[in-house]
């Protein structure tokens, strides 16, 4: 049945909670996840320049804090007190409402993300539709972004921002469908789930296909949140940082926040897809709290594997122009994506949806008898 | 108690939202305000139990309508289309038309809101209301209902979506595209 | 009437109402903080150094609508299979697959059609095939 | 206490106010906006119906494809409006008038 994080610690502690109790414990569980991934968001700057610094041979910054470690927050101060200043002709209610349009669409997929079996905020039957349905959000608000400002770059950009968003939400949208028809749910707990905590059990190498699935999935949420070699919208060379020009302060804190923020999403939906999410190994130490950290350990060590990739491959791989990036998604990435699709659809059907190592080994006990 | 709050909440969001498109004079805006109105009626679906149709509200609507049509006023002229006055030069009022059309507009007014509130009001004695159960997803149901009763419906709904897309695309392609050369 | 265990939709309220809070209250408490001494230079658009000209409307190309076009068509198909795909691995169990799979054949084959058709006729490249000299664009527009 | 009639309430409002934008607007995009709230009234009616009579999906089902259907006509009425500013300069309803006798 549908668990939240209240209906999880009431069974745990064996006592049900009257309302104004539930409600604080949300609130309490909320503004822990929610400082965590403003937390995580900061120190996605920081780590993003120092691997960027490793990546060149040169040492990131380290003058604030040991390591440079609080140099995230000295950014946060002084993006602060910096002036914002609003453009004279620009569109100031719109000006005003798409950092928040960006924020609100990046922060509401948290509620679904199964950092355990017991922890996840709020176990939905829509999971991932639900998850998709709120990131087309960010897409909306970098177009309002650009108009808003009305200056012909940031309106160039916002337009090509939201035209390579929506662009690369298919392939992205028919990957995720096809896991769904291998695991039978929406709900991102139930696919984690049915999944293995060793690799053979992992939906990556479920079937040929879905191993294909996994990197066309990342090359999409890649482009989705405008990162690696398709940043083209902010891409400082031509559009003089695209959509947030015109943004100074703190609303460009929200824009860059909101996309750190969505890089980690994305690769913990991967995580949970593909990589087994939050299992451990002989499921250790279920029914307790300690099982629980380990499951979330697992899970925020194979995200910041992700994240780690993510960070690796923008500064090696070279930018996209427009045109290439358009066609690797309607001629090479859609067209994967949709045989996939099939190909899964009649794995399923022939295979009774058993992964190929189940097969295998079934096949050597048939013939070992 | 949570119910009426999200109830009254997502209530507020969508009337306010429709009543903004209304009278906003800039298109921008009123797209804007229509996102917000259907962010209202998502509001509305989840208190009716109806979560995948909120899911698929969000992403079709919110996701996709609402992107094509600040698409669509980019590339038709901006937001710089001056409205023409009305004669009597109500520019801020966006209602236009002499006397015959007012007279006429009045009176199919008065006739629906009749027929409407007619309706209500009857809907309003008969308390059609069942008990609203256990939150159940309603994704399993939907998807026999659709594989098994309405599978007629499903093919045909992809046929629809073709003739939608080869045909907007034939509509919105570029003069100078390939046939144009073939033909030369 | 029992009230249904709404719990599982108030950490999605809480959520959407922290991000507001968090964009109002940082650029309230920021307001305090911040130096606002708007001056007409700094408040002009950015365009190099150069004096902004015109509006910043300009006439896009319609391959911006033609992409968004595409994705909603593609969009709308993905949301409807979304219930088969859920229930699609318990009807293969059941011994139906073999029609579930064939419907859904032709869902997906009916759209790939479609696309096959836009492929060939160029609306998917971004850069249209500009083989095309400006003066029979012109004439292309009289006809 | 909700009831049916509320969520009515609610669907005939937005159905007034995509009424009156589709006439009160003169431009092509506005009066698509009014048609998007009129199709969102009635999605709102099956979907309050389908919940306050006995819970049955079929009116989950008839809202899934009300969805559909406003998207595919969104994208075609759309393309029309930009292939009118093409020819024409502008989207302005009242220079339609080829037709008229």
């Amino acid at each position: 049945m549908n668990q939240t994080i209240v209906s999880y610690l009431s069974e745990l502690f064996a006592v049900n909670f009257s309302p104004w109790v539930v409600i604080l414990i949300f609130f309490v569980a909320v503004f822990v996840v929610v400082n965590v991934m403003a937390l995580i968001g900061g120190l996605a700057t920081y780590a993003e320049r120092k691997i960027s610094a490793d990546l060149q041979m040169r040492i990131g910054p380290n003058r604030v804090g040991p390591y440079g470690l609080l140099q995230f927050l000295a950014d946060g101060v002084k993006m602060i007190t910096k002036e914002d200043t609003i453009p004279r002709d620009a569109d100031k209610f719109i000006f005003a409402l798409a950092p928040l349009l960006c924020l609100l669409g990046v922060l509401a997929t948290l509620a679904v993300l199964p950092f355990s079996s017991g922890l996840t905020l709020t176990d939905l039957n829509i999971g991932i539709f639900y998850l998709l349905g709120v990131s087309s959000l960010v897409g909306v608000g970098i177009f309002l972004g650009g108009y808003a400002s009305n200056s012909k770059w940031a309106m160039l950009g916002g337009m090509r921002g939201a035209a390579q968003i929506i662009s690369y939400e298919i392939p992205v949208t028919i990957t995720i469908l096809s896991i769904v028809l291998i695991s039978g749910s929406l709900s991102l707990n139930q696919v984690v789930e049915r999944q293995g905590a060793f690799p053979n059990g992992w939906l990556l190498f479920h079937n040929p296909f879905s191993f294909i699935g996994f990197f066309i999935y990342f090359i999409g949420a890649l482009a989705e949140t405008n990162r690696a070699p398709f940043d083209l919208p902010e891409a400082e060379s031509e559009l003089v940082s695209g959509y947030h020009t015109e943004y100074s302060g703190m609303r460009f804190a929200f824009f860059a926040l909101a996309e750190y923020i969505e890089v980690f999403v994305v690769c913990a939906v991967a995580t949970a897809f593909f990589l087994g999410g939050y299992k451990i190994p002989f499921n250790y130490g279920a029914g307790t709290l300690l099982g629980q950290a380990l499951q979330v350990a697992m899970f925020f060590a194979k995200t910041f594997a992700l994240y780690y990739v993510v960070i690796w491959i923008r500064w090696t791989l070279p930018r996209l122009r427009v045109d290439h990036l358009m066609t690797i998604c309607w001629k090479y990435l859609t067209p994967i994506a949709l045989f996939n699709l099939v190909g899964i659809a009649m794995w399923v059907w022939l295979f009774n949806g058993r992964s190929l190592y189940m097969i295998i080994k079934q096949a050597l006990v048939i013939s070992g008898k | 108690m949570f119910l009426n709050v999200v109830f009254s909440l997502s209530a507020l969001l969508t009337v306010s939202g429709a009543l903004m498109v209304v009278v906003t004079r800039n298109l921008i805006h009123s797209c804007v305000f229509l996102l917000m109105s259907l962010l209202g009626i998502v509001g509305l679906y989840v208190t009716l139990n109806a979560d995948f149709v909120a899911a698929t509200q969000l992403v079709v609507y919110v996701g996709g309508v609402i992107v094509l049509m600040l698409f669509a006023v980019m590339l038709t002229g901006g937001n710089n289309t001056k409205e023409v006055l009305s004669r009597f030069g109500f520019e801020s009022l966006p209602l236009m038309g002499n006397v015959k059309t007012y007279f006429w507009g009045i009176l199919s007014a008065i006739t629906m809101m009749s027929v409407a509130g007619n309706l209500i009001y009857r809907v309003a004695q008969s308390s059609l209301a069942s008990v609203l159960e256990q939150y159940k997803s309603s994704v399993d149901e939907i998807g026999t209902k659709l594989l098994t009763d309405h599978v007629l419906s499903f093919e045909i709904s992809s046929i629809l979506l073709l003739g939608a897309l080869v045909g907007a695309a034939i509509i919105a392609r570029p003069l100078g595209s390939k046939q144009l050369n073939e033909e030369k | 009437m029992t009230p249904p265990n709404f719990d599982v939709y108030l950490p999605v309220a809480l959520l959407m109402g922290m991000a507001v809070a968090m964009v109002v209250g940082a650029l309230l408490f920021g307001k305090l903080l911040r130096p606002n001494k708007p001056s007409f230079l700094k408040q002009s658009a950015y365009e190099c150094g150069e004096q902004p000209v015109g509006v910043a409307w300009s006439y896009f190309n319609v391959r911006f609508y033609v992409v968004a076009l595409i994705f909603i068509i593609f969009d709308v198909e993905s949301a409807l299979m979304f219930p088969v795909a859920v229930v699609y691995r318990r009807f293969s169990e059941l011994g139906a697959g073999a029609s579930v799979f064939f419907s859904v054949l032709i869902f997906i084959g009916v759209l790939v059609v479609g696309t096959i058709y836009c492929w060939s006729k160029g609306d998917l490249d971004w850069v249209r095939s500009f083989t095309i000299s400006k003066d029979n664009y012109h004439q292309g527009r009289e006809q | 206490m909700i009831s049916l009639s509320s969520y009515l309430v609610i669907s005939l409002f937005l159905f007034l106010c995509g009424i009156t934008v589709m006439i009160a607007r003169k431009n092509i995009i506005a009066i698509l906006l009014g048609i998007e709230l009129i199709l969102n009234a009635s999605a709102l009616n099956f979907v309050a119906y389908s919940r306050f009579g006995h819970n049955n999906i079929d009116g989950h089902i008839m809202a899934l494809f009300i969805i559909v259907i406003a998207a595919a006509e969104a994208a075609v009425g759309l393309a029309i409006a930009i292939r009118y500013f093409q020819n024409r300069e502008t989207i302005h309803i009242d220079s339609a008038t080829q037709l008229q006798s």
